[in-house]
């Protein structure tokens, strides 16, 4: 009686439940390590909306295409992109962060509060193929909109894949951004479901 | 619409089902591609599938992880643009300045797209007829664009074409003279149309231009003929109610209807905010035979017969010139009025007649269409013998197209076989036309018949030729505003159906077919003096700056001096004294119009202003023609007119003048679109040319069978609770006033204690709320509230979230109408969040009564437990059943799924996208930032919302007014909406 | 080696009576078997005061506590704004650890029977013995373990029982 | 009530000479059916199997395919749940109270009563979780550690709700299933195949009378009825508490916790009446079942008939008394000339006047009109429920909202299925369980006067 509803609990918050790490195969073998950590491309040459809208975005082919009409023009890997941008197709991605839709989750915010993008998204810049990290659950949300101290960055690092500080210095310097932005993030259920 | 889109794209194999919707836009490769200025329209209906995964019955295997089911969404996709459009960040709504068109005139309006995808239409604050407010048909075509019903291809004689080859067809055989050539079309304001049109005339002299309007509105309406007669042109009449402190309307509904309904309500309501003794206020006089929006705010309302507007008008010209000593401009009026003598209302009459001469330059006398040109000349007479000519009426130059001829010319053409070709440019004449033209029968006599039009209607039935139109949002075009002020359509999205518009046709016709994007700028520059090319920058700048603001600003055409020819007088047919026995009236209908709009799913479920009906027409009758007739609600009752017999269901209207029996047009279609298919009874038939809204009735004979109406307000009385506080202007003396609502009594409970930040509140103004029910399809566009059908409203389960309760007063046949918009009144001490056993509904920091979907369970205790009943629950799966078009949603607002509760938000998606934006811009957050759906579109601006903290806010200013009441105070909930009370501004006399 | 007599009876006063006189003979570890309550056996075959009560009563109040805790604790552990009330309303967790009391009091009750009267034991020797399924039906009986060095199945025993009216006496657990 | 001036006029148990004989007698339904039951069953379990299928055309098509609507949130389901909570009420109050009463009389009908109570309950917990709007998350209800990190709203009358119908479905369960524990030894030892022996011998758990086992069982058995002696006042007042916490008039009344016991007693009797009458014709237990019995039930139904009419009574007192215009307009004109009237006045009848003729000592022992009666009375019970629900809600604060209600077939379904679904469990446990409490029987036999004749 209480060993069935324990052990569901204990099962929805395993991997294989919450899709952590679940890697999935992508119409391009795009490998975030060479244009990150190699190339050092900042998030947001590609994710350009991620610090002024809700949605970080997908780049479009074009952006693709600024560089690689110019280096690896004929690579076989990148065909499907020079088809999509010949045949005017957009390249249909795999999806690997599932939102509910009724959850609206704004990430330019959470980016100006000095949430980075590895503290959800994790070293991206390790990843041949991305993979999700974090739970997702409701639960790990409001675990940071509870103490949102120990998730803050300086906002000049958010796109720092290499962010770790130790627990001290996290400390200090999450205090500090809760202190000097003002931030109090919302418990409110209309804070994300509306 | 959504099974229907998709077996458009199946083939392609295409991500339908992608979650995120500003993906939906990447399915270009879907429609076929040419030269677009304009992202293609998106086909799928964004989130449908998803959704239904996330919220549907499957997601009972998710639910303890609190998560998407993600293994169901593996083939979730996220799809990017091929080439970004430079003013797209996806996620942010984009704004367009546009114009719509209603019976030729222009009303600008401002459009939210999201990534190519218009969602809601609102008022456009520069233009001079919308004033920033908004209608609800202008709302509704947001809906109208994604009709699924709506023409798909040309066609001619059955066979699919190619339109424009076939254009210059018809220009080829048509010969030199064109004497066969007919162009049938709507009014139009539109400089281009005007000049496409001046191009068909110049290249086929002998071609005519029909103009038909169903509304009879302005020039081509009774006002026309009248101005015509006495001025000897075509002239438009523009009020300034914010200038006329006594307002007379007879048989006119100018706050609701009309072109320029919108800036009349806003003057109006400018003078109706009297919360002090000493304001000035206006006064308003209705006589109507059946209940308007107008009437239900007059402060004396007469419920007279359409036909004897007349005789009143002379008894107020008699009482003005008798008992005021008012000069009479022409002997000629004043032998009118010794001849008829009439003794009906004269109390009423008296004291109009007073206020009118003691507010001269200051009154308002209002003909409504509908009445004889006779009752118009009337109309002009007493405003030009109490000086308003001039002072709150100015006489402008009519903006709409002048036409070679009207319906009736078109028929005896007919009859003669003079028409070869018919080209119908819209307007569904086949159905609109008056009953004894019977278009639908002489059409045929042309020889060539081709219909441009949205749906395969009435007319499209009896052409050959068909050309679908394109919607006001997917194509180019202008119009002028009944003042004159030009402002220009622009696309929000390709045709989604590879429409035309009206300019196209008319251009393919006189040569190679051109773009209507062309056509629009060629006039543009030529109206725009000089040419070359430095001229043609100049025009392109100043096209620009058009473009970007939707409209010529202060460009209103110059008024013209009337000096008026009475002799005209004799030329009006002077209407026999009425008799008794019933009349027949006929009305455009407040939902669908003319028909045109009995496709819309949202106007055919919004509950009629007056009766609160939804999907049907039916015929009015007052309480004691009731008794008198021996039926009651819904009955079936057959009325044989003069020009015909109308079997309809009866709606007992408290107020309905006592002979009069009002029927609405526009129903009982029998055109292609499914949704208007069986809904109501078709009344044109009945109209005539020698009375296009009115009928004799011979007999009345009540039938043994009864219609269901789906009514959505059954009882009209109070009951005696304080639901609704009234308020004199004389009753009112402040501030020595303590307020009319007692404060609270104690509570158990602790004093509700508010968060930091802002509170949020809403204070509805009561005294000038007209029921016009704009704030209502506002809300359902902007919260994406399904359509649930007549079968659902019958049993109660109507989803608006604001709905528009309507109180009568006072002895049933003459009675005092008392509206409220009730919404969620997001309490202090909500009854319905503490029964609620999962914590779906509960209290945010900044006092909102938040409603979260995916918490609820459906227990429906807290509708039970709210006094005011603004819940409502999702009985079935409407989103994905029945909400035919989910590309009309709102991507900031939820889809609920099957079983959860919902209700009104206060808008708090753009509540937060706000606070989003100000945290990320790093702006503070001013409190007037959040404006909510139904206060943006509210013609008479009656509601506010702001922060009640925040103490220049007007929220806090009106909260704290004495007029100020709460609902049901003595249920204890403390709402935050708070209402103003009704304050009337009543005749001493008359009180 | 201990074996032990079964003496069946006809009456519930035989039965009764015979568990009185063999125990003050000093037969002890008598058991009776009756279709129905016997009143006044337990005393007689001297059964010690039982303690369910006692676990009842623990289970009942820890029903209590549990319940409370996860009310207040759940209010706390997410505390959102309702209607108005304050965080800790009381009154309203009242039902709810009233009910639970009673829950966790009755499953502790039943418990303790099946535990206490070492039930969930479906086969025991005695259902061997021909005719003692009547136990359940309408006869009485009495085992009184006798254990004499003579080795003579209780020879002893059967004397002393003979002034007890017996319908019949059987000899169980011989090896 | 006083059971002095019975004794003489009727005996409890009615020519039994000895126990062997009554094990006999009593446990011979299990052993040869009676065939009627057999015929019984058949359009029960058709009539359950159409409760099914409208169950699962709800769940899975919503619940719009019943009457409900806004303003009437709550319909059938609800008034068929406290009906049927109602109904249950009886057995756990004549077993546990009547128990600590000591009314010997409770014996013989002790366990059909309980059983009764179970399928009940059964009926009663499906409806909530029927009428939910997504039946599929009812678990949101429970507390348990949700990555949500939520946890159920415990101010509201539906979570005591769960807890409460839960309770009350477990601990009648034990009761009943105790105080079978000897009797399904008995069948153990008594039934006449092997496969039967061991079916009871599985049940009966190693059961055999020991001294031990009856001492736990007496004691325990004694916590049990003290412990569901309050929990049966609690379950309906909980109920109750589901309108009466409400702000809706026509809910919102102190009175509503005993007022609602008085009800749930009162249907739970006339339904014992009603399913013993018939049960001791067809399987002759007039011997067992005696018109004492049958008259005692008689006067309880007589006794909780006058609460109800009295809270009947000091309904509408209070609505006027309190000048509430909300209160008053319901229970002054909302329900007795409002929309469903007729419902109101059927319910005046059958639960006000028909008891009332019980007071003649004739019709008390006359079993068909005792039968009609009860089944009336049922009737006026359930109405009375549909009137609390539906009239209130039709008749909110804000008249712009009143609205009207009509059932939908499903509806109609949903209730007729369940009264099946109730007979059939029932004739199941007539025909496999010992339906009357034999061993206490035996004792009472040495208690009570025994007759030799049986009385019509």
């Amino acid at each position: 009686m209480v060993a069935i509803p324990s052990a569901l609990a204990f099962a929805m918050r395993q991997p294989p439940v919450t899709e952590q790490g679940h890697i999935i195969d992508q119409p391009i073998a795009f490998d975030h390590r060479h244009h990150v950590r190699d190339l050092g491309i900042d998030c947001r040459y590609c994710h350009e909306g991620v610090d002024h809208s809700a949605y970080a975005g997908v780049p479009p082919t074009s952006r693709c295409m600024n560089c690689h009409n110019q280096v690896w023009t004929a690579a076989a890997l990148l065909a499907p992109v020079r088809w999509s941008a010949e045949t005017n197709t957009p390249v249909a991605w795999q999806r690997i962060h599932h939102l509910p839709d009724f959850v609206y989750f704004d990430h330019s915010v959470h980016i100006s509060r000095g949430v980075g993008c590895s503290t959800c998204h994790g070293p991206v810049d390790t990843m041949a193929r991305v993979y999700q990290v974090a739970p997702m659950t409701m639960g790990w949300c409001i675990d940071c909109h509870r103490d949102p101290a120990h998730a803050l960055r300086p906002l000049d690092r958010i796109t720092d894949m290499d962010w770790t500080p130790s627990a001290a210095e996290q400390e200090r310097v999450g205090t500090d951004m809760v202190r000097r932005l003002g931030i109090s993030p919302t418990l409110d259920c209309s804070g994300c479901h509306r | 619409m959504s099974a229907h889109l998709h077996d458009d794209h199946r083939s392609d194999g295409a991500p339908h089902r992608d979650a995120l919707y500003w993906r939906t836009l990447a399915d270009s490769f879907d429609v076929p591609s040419g030269t677009r200025e304009f992202p293609p329209a998106a086909d799928t209906p964004p989130n449908a599938w998803s959704r239904r995964q996330f919220i549907g019955l499957m997601s009972a295997s998710m639910a303890l992880a609190g998560l998407s089911g993600c293994r169901l969404t593996s083939d979730d996709h996220l799809v990017p643009y091929v080439t970004q459009p430079v003013d797209v960040i996806p996620g942010r709504p984009s704004h367009y300045a546009t114009t719509v068109t209603m019976g030729g005139y222009g009303t600008g309006v401002v459009v939210t797209s999201h990534e190519g995808r218009p969602t809601k239409i609102d008022g456009n604050p520069e233009h001079p007829a919308s004033l920033g407010a908004c209608g609800v048909f202008e709302q509704a075509l947001v809906l109208q664009l994604y009709d699924p019903d709506r023409a798909q291809a040309a066609r001619l004689n059955g066979v699919s074409c190619l339109w424009h080859q076939e254009m210059q067809e018809v220009a080829t055989h048509t010969g030199t003279r064109g004497d066969g050539l007919r162009v049938l079309m709507e009014p139009t304001a539109s400089p281009t149309m005007a000049r496409c049109c001046a191009e068909v005339k110049q290249r086929w002299p002998g071609s005519r231009i029909i103009i038909h309007d169903a509304a009879g509105i302005g020039a081509h309406g009774a006002a026309g003929q009248a101005w015509r007669a006495l001025f000897g042109h075509d002239l438009v009449a523009r009020y300034d109610f914010s200038r006329s402190l006594i307002v007379v309307a007879m048989d006119a509904d100018p706050l609701a209807s009309g072109p320029s309904h919108l800036a009349h309500a806003r003057g109006f309501a400018s003078l109706r905010r009297a919360r002090s003794a000493g304001q000035p206020m206006n006064r308003l006089y209705v006589a109507e035979s059946s209940p308007t929006c107008t009437g239900s705010i007059a402060d004396h309302r007469l419920a007279v017969s359409d036909r004897d507007i007349v005789d009143l008008l002379l008894a107020l010209l008699a009482e003005l010139m008798a008992g005021q000593g008012v000069l009479c401009p022409d002997q000629r009026i004043a032998a009118l009025v010794a001849g008829r003598t009439t003794s009906a209302h004269p109390s009423w009459i008296r004291a109009a007649a007073a206020d009118l001469a003691a507010n001269r330059g200051a009154g308002l006398i209002l003909i409504g269409d509908r009445q004889p040109p006779l009752a118009h000349a009337l109309g002009h007479a007493l405003n030009a013998a109490l000086g308003n000519v001039g002072a709150t009426i100015a006489y402008g130059p009519s903006p709409l197209m002048a036409g070679d001829g009207d319906l009736a010319s078109l028929m005896r053409e007919l009859d003669r076989g003079q028409v070869d070709d018919l080209l119908i440019l819209g307007g569904n004449p086949v159905l609109t036309a008056l009953g004894d033209i019977q278009l639908g029968r002489r059409i045929s006599q042309a020889r060539n018949r081709w219909y441009l039009g949205l749906y395969e209607d009435e007319t499209a039935q009896l052409c050959n030729g068909f050309i679908p139109q394109a919607h006001v949002l997917e194509s180019w075009g202008d119009a002028c505003a009944c003042d004159g002020t030009r402002s220009i359509q622009q696309p929000l999205i390709d045709p989604l159906h590879g429409g035309i518009a009206a300019c196209e046709v008319l251009a393919a016709l006189v040569g190679p077919p051109r773009l209507a994007r062309d056509l629009v700028r060629d006039t543009w520059r030529d109206a725009f003096q000089g040419a070359g090319s430095i001229a043609d920058a100049g025009a392109d700048a100043h096209l620009a700056e058009v473009l970007r603001r939707g409209v010529e600003v202060g460009r209103a055409s110059s008024l013209v001096s009337t000096a008026a020819d009475w002799s005209a007088l004799a030329r009006f047919e002077v209407p026999q004294r009425s008799r008794d026995g019933f009349e027949l009236s006929l009305k455009l209908d407040a939902k669908v119009h003319d028909g045109r709009f009995a496709n819309n799913p949202w106007l055919q479920e919004l509950p009629d202003p007056v009766t609160k009906l939804t999907w049907d027409n039916a015929a009015l009758i007052s309480p004691a023609a009731a008794r008198r007739l021996g039926v009651a609600q819904g009955a079936l009752i057959e009325v044989r007119c003069d020009t015909g017999a109308l079997t309809v269901p009866v709606i007992i209207q408290p107020g309905q003048a006592e002979w009069t029996i009002s029927v609405s047009l526009g129903y009982g279609r029998r055109g292609a679109e499914r949704t208007a298919a069986d809904i109501g009874v078709d009344a044109y038939p009945l109209t005539s040319i020698s009375r296009p809204w009115s009928a004799a009735v011979i007999a009345v004979t009540s039938r043994p069978a009864s219609h269901r109406l789906a009514i959505t307000q059954h009882h009209w009385s109070l009951e005696g609770r304080p639901i609704l506080l009234e308020q004199t202007l004389a009753g009112i003396n402040l501030p020595a006033d303590a307020p009319l609502q007692p404060p609270p009594g104690p509570s158990l409970r602790p004093a509700p204690a508010h968060g930091p930040g802002p509170q949020w509140a809403m204070v509805i103004d009561t005294s000038v709320c007209i029921g016009c029910s704009a704030c209502v399809v506002a809300c359902q566009a902007e919260n994406n509230i399904p359509v649930v059908g007549k079968e659902n409203v019958l049993r109660s389960r109507e989803m608006h979230w604001l709905r528009i309760d309507r109180y009568y007063r006072g002895n049933e046949d003459d009675p005092v109408a008392l509206l409220q918009p009730m919404a969620c009144q997001h309490c202090e001490k909500a009854p319905c969040e503490y029964v609620c056993p999962t914590y779906a509904t509960t209290h945010s920091q900044d006092g909102l009564n938040e409603m979260t979907y995916n918490r609820c369970v459906g227990t429906r205790f807290c509708s039970n437990n709210c006094p005011y009943k603004v819940r409502r629950f999702n009985w079935y799966n409407f989103a994905d059943g029945r909400d035919p078009l989910p590309l009309a949603r709102n991507p900031e607002v939820t889809v609920r799924a099957r079983g959860v509760m919902e209700k009104c938000t206060y808008c708090v998606q753009r509540i937060r996208t706000t606070e989003h934006r100000s945290l990320v811009d790093g702006v503070p957050l001013r409190t007037d930032a959040v404006v909510t759906a139904c206060q943006q579109t509210c013609p008479t601006q009656a509601i506010t919302f702001g922060d009640m903290t925040d103490p220049a806010s007007a929220v806090a200013h009106l909260r704290a007014h004495p007029l100020a009441y709460a609902v049901l105070e003595d249920s204890g909930a403390q709402p935050r909406t708070r209402y103003l009370a009704h304050v009337r501004n009543p005749h001493p006399e008359l009180t | 080696m201990t074996s032990s007599l079964l003496v069946e009876f006809a009456s519930e006063e035989q039965l009764l009576a015979a568990a009185l006189h063999m125990r003050a003979l000093g037969y002890g570890d008598l058991e009776a078997y009756s279709p129905f309550p016997v009143a006044g056996l337990d005393a007689a075959l001297g059964a010690p005061r039982s303690r369910i009560p006692l676990a009842v009563l623990i289970g009942a109040l820890t029903g209590l506590a549990a319940s409370y805790a996860i009310e207040w604790g759940a209010t706390l552990d997410y505390p959102l704004r309702v209607g108005g009330f304050p965080l800790y309303s009381l009154p309203a967790f009242i039902p709810i650890m009233f009910e639970t009391t009673i829950l966790a009091g009755a499953l502790t009750a039943f418990c303790a029977v099946v535990v206490r009267s070492g039930l969930l034991q479906w086969w025991h020797p005695l259902d061997d013995i021909a005719g003692f399924e009547r136990s359940v039906i309408d006869r009485f009986f009495l085992t009184v373990p006798c254990d004499d060095p003579d080795g003579h199945t209780g020879m002893r025993c059967r004397t002393d029982l003979a002034a007890c009216h017996p319908v019949r006496v059987v000899p169980v657990g011989q090896p | 009530m006083s059971m002095a001036g019975q004794h003489a006029a009727d005996p409890l148990l009615i020519g039994t000479s000895d126990d062997a004989a009554l094990t006999q007698r009593v446990l011979r339904p299990l052993w040869s059916p009676h065939p009627a039951l057999g015929w019984l069953m058949i359009p029960a379990a058709l009539g359950s199997l159409v409760f099914i299928t409208a169950l699962c055309y709800t769940f899975v098509t919503g619940i719009g395919v019943w009457g409900n609507n806004i303003p009437v949130g709550w319909a059938f389901a609800i008034t068929n749940f406290v009906w049927w909570i109602g109904i249950g009420h009886a057995g756990t109050f004549i077993s546990a109270i009547l128990y600590l009463l000591q009314q010997e009389w409770r014996t013989s009908i002790n366990r059909i009563a309980e059983a009764m109570t179970l399928f009940a309950v059964v009926n009663a917990g499906l409806f909530p979780i029927a009428h939910l709007g997504r039946p599929w998350f009812f678990y949101w209800l429970a507390p348990y550690p949700a990555t949500m990190e939520l946890w159920p709203q415990f101010r509201s009358s539906l979570t005591w709700d769960v807890a409460a119908i839960s309770t009350y479905g477990t601990v009648s369960f034990l009761f009943w299933y105790l105080g079978l524990l000897p009797d399904l030894a008995t069948a153990r030892d008594t039934a006449p195949t092997r496969l039967r022996r061991r079916l009871y011998g599985l049940c009966a758990l190693g059961w055999r009378g020991a001294a031990s086992h009856w001492r736990s069982y007496r004691i325990a058995y004694l916590l049990l009825a003290g412990l569901a002696t309050p929990l049966v006042v609690s379950v309906h007042s909980i109920v109750s508490l589901d309108f009466a916490v409400a702000k809706q008039p026509g809910w919102h009344s102190t009175i509503f916790p005993p007022y609602f016991v008085a009800g749930a007693i009162f249907s739970g009797f006339a339904m014992v009446l009603t399913l013993v009458i018939p049960l001791r014709a067809l399987l002759r237990l007039q011997d067992v079942i005696t018109m004492r019995h049958i008259d005692n039930m008689a006067k309880v139904l007589l006794a909780t008939g006058s609460i109800v009419a009295y809270s009947y009574l000091l309904e509408p007192f209070t609505a006027w008394y309190s000048g509430d215009p909300y209160e008053r307009y319901i229970q002054l004109v909302g329900r007795p000339a409002g929309p469903f009237a007729w419902v109101f006045w059927l319910t005046i009848v059958c639960n006000v006047l028909v008891p009332q003729v019980l007071w003649l000592r004739s019709l008390r022992r006359n079993l068909v009109a005792l039968l009609i009666i009860s089944l009336l009375v049922q009737l006026g019970m359930w109405s009375e429920r549909f009137v609390i629900v539906v009239t209130s809600l039709q008749r909110g604060a804000l008249p712009s909202s009143w609205s009207s209600y009509s059932p939908t077939l499903i509806d109609a379904c949903l209730l007729f299925g369940s009264m099946s679904l109730f007979l059939f469990l029932f004739l199941v446990f007539v025909r496999f369980v010992p339906f009357i409490a034999l061993s206490e029987l035996k004792l009472l036999r040495r208690k009570e006067p025994v007759e030799t004749q049986v009385s019509p």
